[in-house]
């Protein structure tokens, strides 16, 4: 008999539809860490949206959560839509995904504009350096001087794009590797149970356009230059016992920082090579900043914060869903018309 | 320039009789001088008095400085249009005075302020009032913080005591546009009051102009068009507005705002209505798209330049069948164009937004009690179609006050359209074996569709812009696009008849019609009036909704003659017109005058008897 | 689905007699395995033998792995529209085979991997071709890494082998695509031996069809129109190429990049064009619009959901009258809709493109002769009309191989319009008492601008989408504003005797006449001797441009019955037709198609026999 | 008689057309110092372009420079036209107006494009935290938790645009207020003479929306708050004896710092109470990081950069105007397309 989650579910019924990707390409691999993540954690896709943009990444949420309702919108456009399909109902969880191309380029705005609303929501870069479906022109994260068969030479720095989502606002911003399973589940486990746009930032090899050794956006790159910041454990709210445990016994003072999350989610970050408070807003730019300029590939948990009013909080909107409300919350009544009415008179 | 026109020949000269309730006079001033106080007191103030009455302002794209012109009607008969020509004028902008005084006509009224009468041209045949603003100020001895927007508040005096408007009538309407507050509505009246003793003490009347008390408005009110349709949004159950500051188009969304609190939840004070100011007009149609597609009602306002930018959206909301809203009060373009200035030149654009062979709903209101009643049903609309329904009003309608019938309440309940809970959904399926997002199983070409949060695992399903089957699911096949857009041209036709249909006045003894949308509807009514003193006798079809309705066709073919009447360049609706029915178009003739104002009945009049006469 | 259609009853079997040069076959794999170097491969051969030929390209939007379908068709008669059905099919595509071999006719021939043909349906009214892949395979010792790229070559060498054409030529052909390289080619061209000989040693040919040489393709080329449009553009003198990666038009621009060498400075060997991919469509339009107000020839290449984003600007450009050209290679909409289908749905929205009163001048390409003329031409229209310049091709022109003559190298000197240097504004000054960028002092609505870096202290002017008066200042006057559009219209009547006049072919005493654009030019040839076999003549007239040249409406008076034939949903130049000539539209019926294929004869024979017959 | 500079102008003749704009509005006063640099340093105004976007601030170069070809352009869309600008014609200088709206809300994609592609302009955004022209809507820059007499409070933090351009990748990033007219003209003529995009963000208060004295972009704020960073003094090229003089007298080691532009101009920065080094990136985002988090009214030269390449030199194109190319070079022979035609058969 198939393993079953809490809910009963296996994790087949956590999947999509059959990836039409390219066999190999890093994006299959995040789709399978979401399906993971989904059912490890018993999630109730109803409760959940899957949003994209356009792109060979923006393709996969085809491919994940078959039972959640899903939005492939336009080209840069996700970051809006996901904000309106949030206003209309605040119950609903959305994980959206979107490109290098979708969310640097064309998706700049919004994807400002929307870290700064503070849109409660999983926002996946599947970052691979080029334009996949497209068939591999540069992108905007795309390495400097790097060379590409059609393309020639690229002659512009790339953005980084954890570092523009910090300082737009974001309280929750992750990198990572599609090829590191564990990191990747971990990091979305955390986000999903963030209350505040949450950024990933996710490397993902394009196999077919962008896999080339010399790379950074390659696996072979990944594989070998990967330097985790910490490694990450997340407690979910009831998992009280481990959390004591640990803390106590086997870590020293300063080697583990604890992240408290909002719904009692606790992310806990063990002490690698480097010291890295995620917590500290200057420290997480300045080591994105120096990870730019020496191409370090730094991953992990880069910045978090406690997050600011989302969007729903700021709008001071009903608790409940407000596509769902009885239509007699919809129109005001009669004599709220005369009345308004007679102050025109 | 100059907001009113020179008078024709034939309207050249004002006769000596008395003249009451039946002209119309002009305030120039300079933008941002704080005249739209004044302006709005007397347009109140008359409407009070049970006078017919319009205002149409004319402003600048410029906040302070720029001339600025308000037009005020009153009408004995009722008629509400702009007129093309004004007896009077409240000279107080020295940048137009000259122009100002040469259009008007021959026995006709300036009311100057005194530093602009010393750079005014000199005419014999018109009657001169200098307001000596500088003195009147000086003893009224306002704090000199305010002292410059309270100025304007000489001309109402002056106004008032010429044409015998009851100054506690002013006094009134002047605490009513304060929101009650007295302060500041007495240093204001107080000046009002200062101007109309100067007048009586100092000034002969020597011109036939005069309001009288008529009871012709009782039980009506004076609105703009975007608070109705900002009303209209709020008692249509509106839940998610997100847009982008444009002009004309912002009162709306700030109508909405001001009206959120109908819609607070009674118990906990919190609101059904969110509204987002978006960072551009992209990411406001994404916004009410994304909404729509999670099953609330949502709506953005905007204007010409945002409805091009918004076209991408326009065609997803199209093709993946979101609900949602979209209002264009229309300006003048192309391109920016004149911001400030109205026009119904959007509609063929909107009416095919979205490259592809897109084609949207439209509705086309014509008055307040319209923008109101479309402003909910559109709301509905959208969600029996499963489709964007784009309003299209403009900025006359939009951001002048119009006398209006107090809004009807809506005489039916809110439809939601074919939306399937958990049990309906498993109901469906066992009705028809299985459920698609797009299966059209009732022949309207609307399939029944889910929303996110519906706990039921096959409720699930992919929206998207690419090729898909009725299951929602993606597909490059020839026969499955063929169907798909033929199932949505069918709903095409569906809404076709749902939308609001024309109003027609026909008479079967008369052989020409006028076909019209929109704001053009009171200088119509006005014009046919006029024809028929000429002896032209009209019918006369609104246009209230694109598609046209079928009723379109059917007027048409029982003319032998119809004039297109539009505001715009290319008499689009015509355009529209002969896209349908270029079998019938042969006796059809296109009167389109884009000029920025509101149309007045004179060119209409005009234009039909150079064809007629 | 599959890429062809099942046959119709009266094209249901392939007779036994032999067949030559005239079939077609169709090759399914899956895509991005590699095939398009076989399918180049054949096409070239069949071309070089001097066989009219052509390939349709049907591939998914995907980059690996989904079906795609490519159609080679040879007509010794020199037809080279996409033929609705095929008498082969090379099976290589498991996913697809039973759609595939169920869509041949009687008597077709299916030739197919051995894998795939173990879960192929059975008939036993075709003929059945084996190829033993991975034996063969086995036998080349191909590298690894090259394997399954070099696995499509087996079908190469058994249709060489079983439909006659030379190996030798055939080694050639591969040569040349792989632009000179020996190793490649070679190793190419063991497996495609290997694949020969053993059709040769182990298969009984049992099926009719055949190549032989003949000399109809002499002195021509094969090219795809988004090369040649980048020549038209390279010819042109583009200096500024700003655009956004969107399939079909991506290639046009890579053509630019790919022969951006002609134009390098001969001393420096720096480029004269700059070819900026920009962070999106709106970003894209405004480079172009910036390079073409700066003087510069500019151009941007997109497609349907590109055209939609540059509403605004494209509406700017209008207004402003900034020469640039844009490409729209049109896919099939509405929305994403079938990112690698054709379709010539985007014309209306185009022609109208951008809020207000707009209407843009469009060129309307059927070949890559006029891809390229109308490439190079679009920049000067552009400096004349001081206009954008829309060319609209589609992805069929766009990304398949079309034969062609060579292009014609432009018979006229490089025109830049009316531009003022310092000395001709001096002079200008001179005749006219001064200078403005909207006087339209030659009465044909273009104005004389000058550009930025004239060394006069007059030279400069103002640009913006606002309204302005003839010196290029701003002005909200309704006169200024009147005369202004006036005067864009009076430029459109010159752009429209400007613009590429329509082609017909006309004999008076047919009374029946086809209307159509772009790349239906093959199949409506095919058609019209198809028809005349079945008694029913016609004439012709190809429209080329928009506005519509006055020569289509004489044209549509000249016949009693009209067909206006498109690839889209609406009938969307039959709309346009329809706006511009309703009055003479009785007779005219329109035949449009939006399947996402190129149009095939078959349909419109049919379409047009449904109402003739 | 009037006084002239080098090319026997007036600065009456820098002038545009009449400004339209509130009196007392900030945007004047930038207007004016434009006015004044071009004429102090003498710019040839035909060899000038200015640029805008939509706003009040985008009405001003209609303003200024009256003998130069203007383009007021799109809202948010002025980089995109900048770029296709300088591309058609390289031997132009371009002087570009933005507001806060124009640039921070609907430009901000091409705002961050811009810089990274590096287009050699002046790039002023007049910022007011309002959107003037629309009647006093918040921007992306207005303070959080501000009032606004229609609109209510603003929720959102402000988005700091001087910041968003260093990340992008900016090599001059300068903050002023409208107030300080001296260090204004300073700042135009470093940004004139750089090689590359110059942002200047400048504080122009809006008198009629948002010059309350409790929000951070009005004048009186401005006043009271500005910290000059450093003064700053701007030497032209041929200014030579000058310089010696006093890097040699008057300052002591550490107390000036001289940025060497590319076209021999020297920016010397004297210090005043704060150490900053603006040619230090990690120094130039802390000193930014910091101002926002204490809100500090930090004004100057914030970051300078030797330039990257230009858009026009990565493309390589020939050092004339394009525009003006003889047609001989933009039409290859007949040979050439004969060849051509030949590799198609
Ligand atoms: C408005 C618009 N412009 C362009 C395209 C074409 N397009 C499709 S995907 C894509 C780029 C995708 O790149 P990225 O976001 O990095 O995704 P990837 O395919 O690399 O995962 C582009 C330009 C489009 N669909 N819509
Ligand atoms: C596409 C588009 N959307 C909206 C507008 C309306 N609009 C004009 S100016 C402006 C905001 C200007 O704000 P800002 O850039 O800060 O300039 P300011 O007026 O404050 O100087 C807006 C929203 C427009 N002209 N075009
Ligand atoms: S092209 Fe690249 S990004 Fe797209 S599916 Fe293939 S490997 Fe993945
Ligand atoms: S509204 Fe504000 S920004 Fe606009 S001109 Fe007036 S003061 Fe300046
Ligand atoms: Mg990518
Ligand atoms: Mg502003």
């Amino acid at each position: 008999m198939a393993r079953e989650n809490a809910l009963g579910l296996s994790r087949n019924d956590y999947k999509g539809r059959k990836s039409t990707l390219c066999p190999g390409c890093g994006h299959d691999s995040i789709s399978n860490q979401i399906i993971s993540t989904a059912y490890d954690l018993g999630l109730e896709q109803h409760k959940l949206i899957k949003l994209s943009g356009i792109g060979c990444s923006s393709k996969t949420p085809a491919y994940f959560l078959g039972r959640s309702h899903g939005f492939n919108a336009l080209h840069g456009r996700m970051p809006s839509v996901a904000t309106g399909a949030l206003l209309g109902n605040r119950e609903l969880k959305a994980v959206a995904v979107s490109g290098d191309g979708d969310t640097g380029s064309i998706g700049m705005g919004q994807f400002k504009h929307v870290i700064r609303r503070n849109v409660p929501f999983v926002y996946i870069i599947e970052n691979n350096g080029v334009y996949g479906l497209t068939k591999g022109q540069f992108s905007a994260t795309a390495d400097e001087g790097q060379e590409l068969k059609y393309y020639g030479r690229n002659d512009l720095p790339p953005i980084d794009l954890a570092l523009e989502a910090i300082i737009a606002g974001a309280t929750f911003v992750a990198r990572s590797f599609s090829g590191d399973a564990k990191q990747v589940q971990s990091l979305l486990q955390a986000a999903i149970a963030h209350k505040g746009t949450a950024i990933l930032d996710i490397i993902s090899p394009c196999v077919t356009f962008n896999n080339n050794d010399a790379s950074t956006k390659s696996y072979s790159y990944g594989k070998e230059h990967e330097i985790p910041l910490h490694e990450i454990q997340v407690l979910a709210p009831d998992y009280v016992e481990g959390k004591e445990e640990i803390t106590v016994g086997d870590y020293e003072e300063g080697e583990i920082i604890e992240v408290d999350m909002h719904d009692g989610t606790v992310v806990r970050l063990k002490k690698l090579d480097r010291d890295h408070d995620p917590r500290n807003r200057l420290q997480a730019i300045s080591v994105l900043e120096q990870a730019q300029r020496e191409e370090l590939f730094l991953t992990g948990l880069v910045y978090y914060e406690e997050p600011r009013p989302t969007v729903q909080e700021n709008e001071n909107i009903v608790s409940e869903a407000l596509a769902t409300l009885p239509s007699s919350a919809l129109r005001p009544s009669a004599d709220q018309l005369a009345e308004v009415m007679a102050s025109f008179q | 320039m100059c907001a009113f026109q020179a008078p024709t020949s034939e309207q050249s000269s004002v006769s000596n009789e008395p003249v009451v309730n039946d002209f119309a006079f002009s305030v120039a001033t300079p933008n941002g001088s704080g005249s739209q106080t004044s302006n709005n007191v007397l347009v109140q103030t008359l409407f009070d008095m049970g006078i017919p009455v319009n205002g149409k302002n004319l402003f600048p794209s410029n906040i302070k400085g720029l001339p600025t012109w308000y037009t005020i009607r009153a009408s004995k008969d009722g008629y509400t249009a702009r007129r093309a020509t004004t007896e009077i004028v409240v000279a107080f902008n020295g940048a137009t005075v000259a122009e100002d005084v040469a259009a008007l006509p021959s026995g006709g009224v300036c009311i100057i302020r005194e530093d602009v009468a010393k750079i005014a041209p000199k005419r014999d045949d018109i009657t001169v009032y200098i307001v000596p603003v500088k003195d009147l100020m000086k003893e009224a001895e306002v704090p000199s913080a305010f002292a410059k927007r309270v100025e304007n508040m000489t001309y109402v005096g002056a106004v008032a005591q010429l044409f015998d408007i009851p100054l506690d009538m002013i006094e009134a309407s002047l605490l009513k546009n304060f929101g009650g507050k007295q302060k500041p509505a007495a240093m204001n009246f107080a000046v009002i009051q200062l101007a109309y003793d100067y007048f009586k003490d100092n000034i002969e009347k020597s011109d036939p102009f005069r309001f009288e008390k008529m009871d012709l408005t009782k039980g009506k009110i004076l609105i703009t068009g975007n608070e109705a349709g900002a009303l209209g949004a709020v008692f249509g159950g509106v839940h998610v507005v997100a847009w982008y500051p444009i002009t004309p188009s912002t009162s709306l969304v700030d109508g909405i705002i001001s009206y959120k609190h109908l819609r607070k939840d009674p118990e906990t004070g919190k609101s059904t209505i969110a509204v987002v100011q978006a960072e551009d007009e992209l990411a406001a149609a994404g916004m009410i798209i994304g909404a729509g597609f999670a099953g609330a009602r949502s709506l953005t306002a905007t204007s010409g330049p945002g409805i091009s930018l918004m076209a991408e959206f326009a065609g997803l909301a199209y093709f993946a069948e979101i609900p949602c809203v979209f209002w264009d009060i229309t300006r003048m373009g192309p391109s920016t164009g004149l911001p400030t200035r109205t026009s119904q030149g959007d509609i063929l654009f909107t009416h095919y937004l979205g490259h592809g062979d897109s084609r949207q709903f439209c509705l086309l209101p014509a008055s307040p009690e319209e923008a109101f009643e479309f402003g909910w049903r559109a709301h509905d609309l959208a969600e029996e179609l499963q489709a964007p329904i784009f309003v299209i009003s403009d900025l006359d309608l939009g951001m002048n006050n119009w006398m209006a019938d107090p809004f009807e309440y809506p005489d039916e309940p809110i439809k939601r359209g074919k939306v399937l809970n958990a049990e309906e959904l498993q109901q469906f399926i066992a009705d028809h074996g299985k459920w698609g997002r797009y299966m059209d199983v009732d022949g309207d070409g609307i399939g029944y569709r889910t929303i996110p949060g519906t706990d039921h695992p096959m409720a699930a399903y992919f929206t998207r812009g690419t090729g898909h089957d009725e299951m929602a699911v993606y597909s490059e096949d020839s026969d499955t696009w063929l169907d798909n857009m033929a199932r949505i041209k069918r709903k095409e036709e569906t809404g076709r008849k749902l939308l609001p249909q024309p109003i027609e006045d026909y008479d079967s003894s008369k052989s020409i019609g006028l076909i019209s949308f929109g704001t053009n509807e009171p200088a119509i009514i006005e014009a046919r009036d006029w024809l028929t003193s000429e002896g032209v006798e009209t019918n006369y079809l609104r246009v209230r909704s694109l598609p046209l309705a079928e009723s379109v066709l059917e007027f048409v073919k029982k003319h032998d003659r119809i004039y297109v009447i539009e505001n715009n360049f290319d008499g689009q609706l015509n355009q529209i017109m002969r896209i349908e029915y270029a079998e019938h178009m042969a006796n059809v003739k296109s009167l389109a005058l884009g000029d920025g104002l509101p149309m007045a009945a004179r060119w209409i009049v005009n234009s039909i008897l150079e064809h007629e006469g």
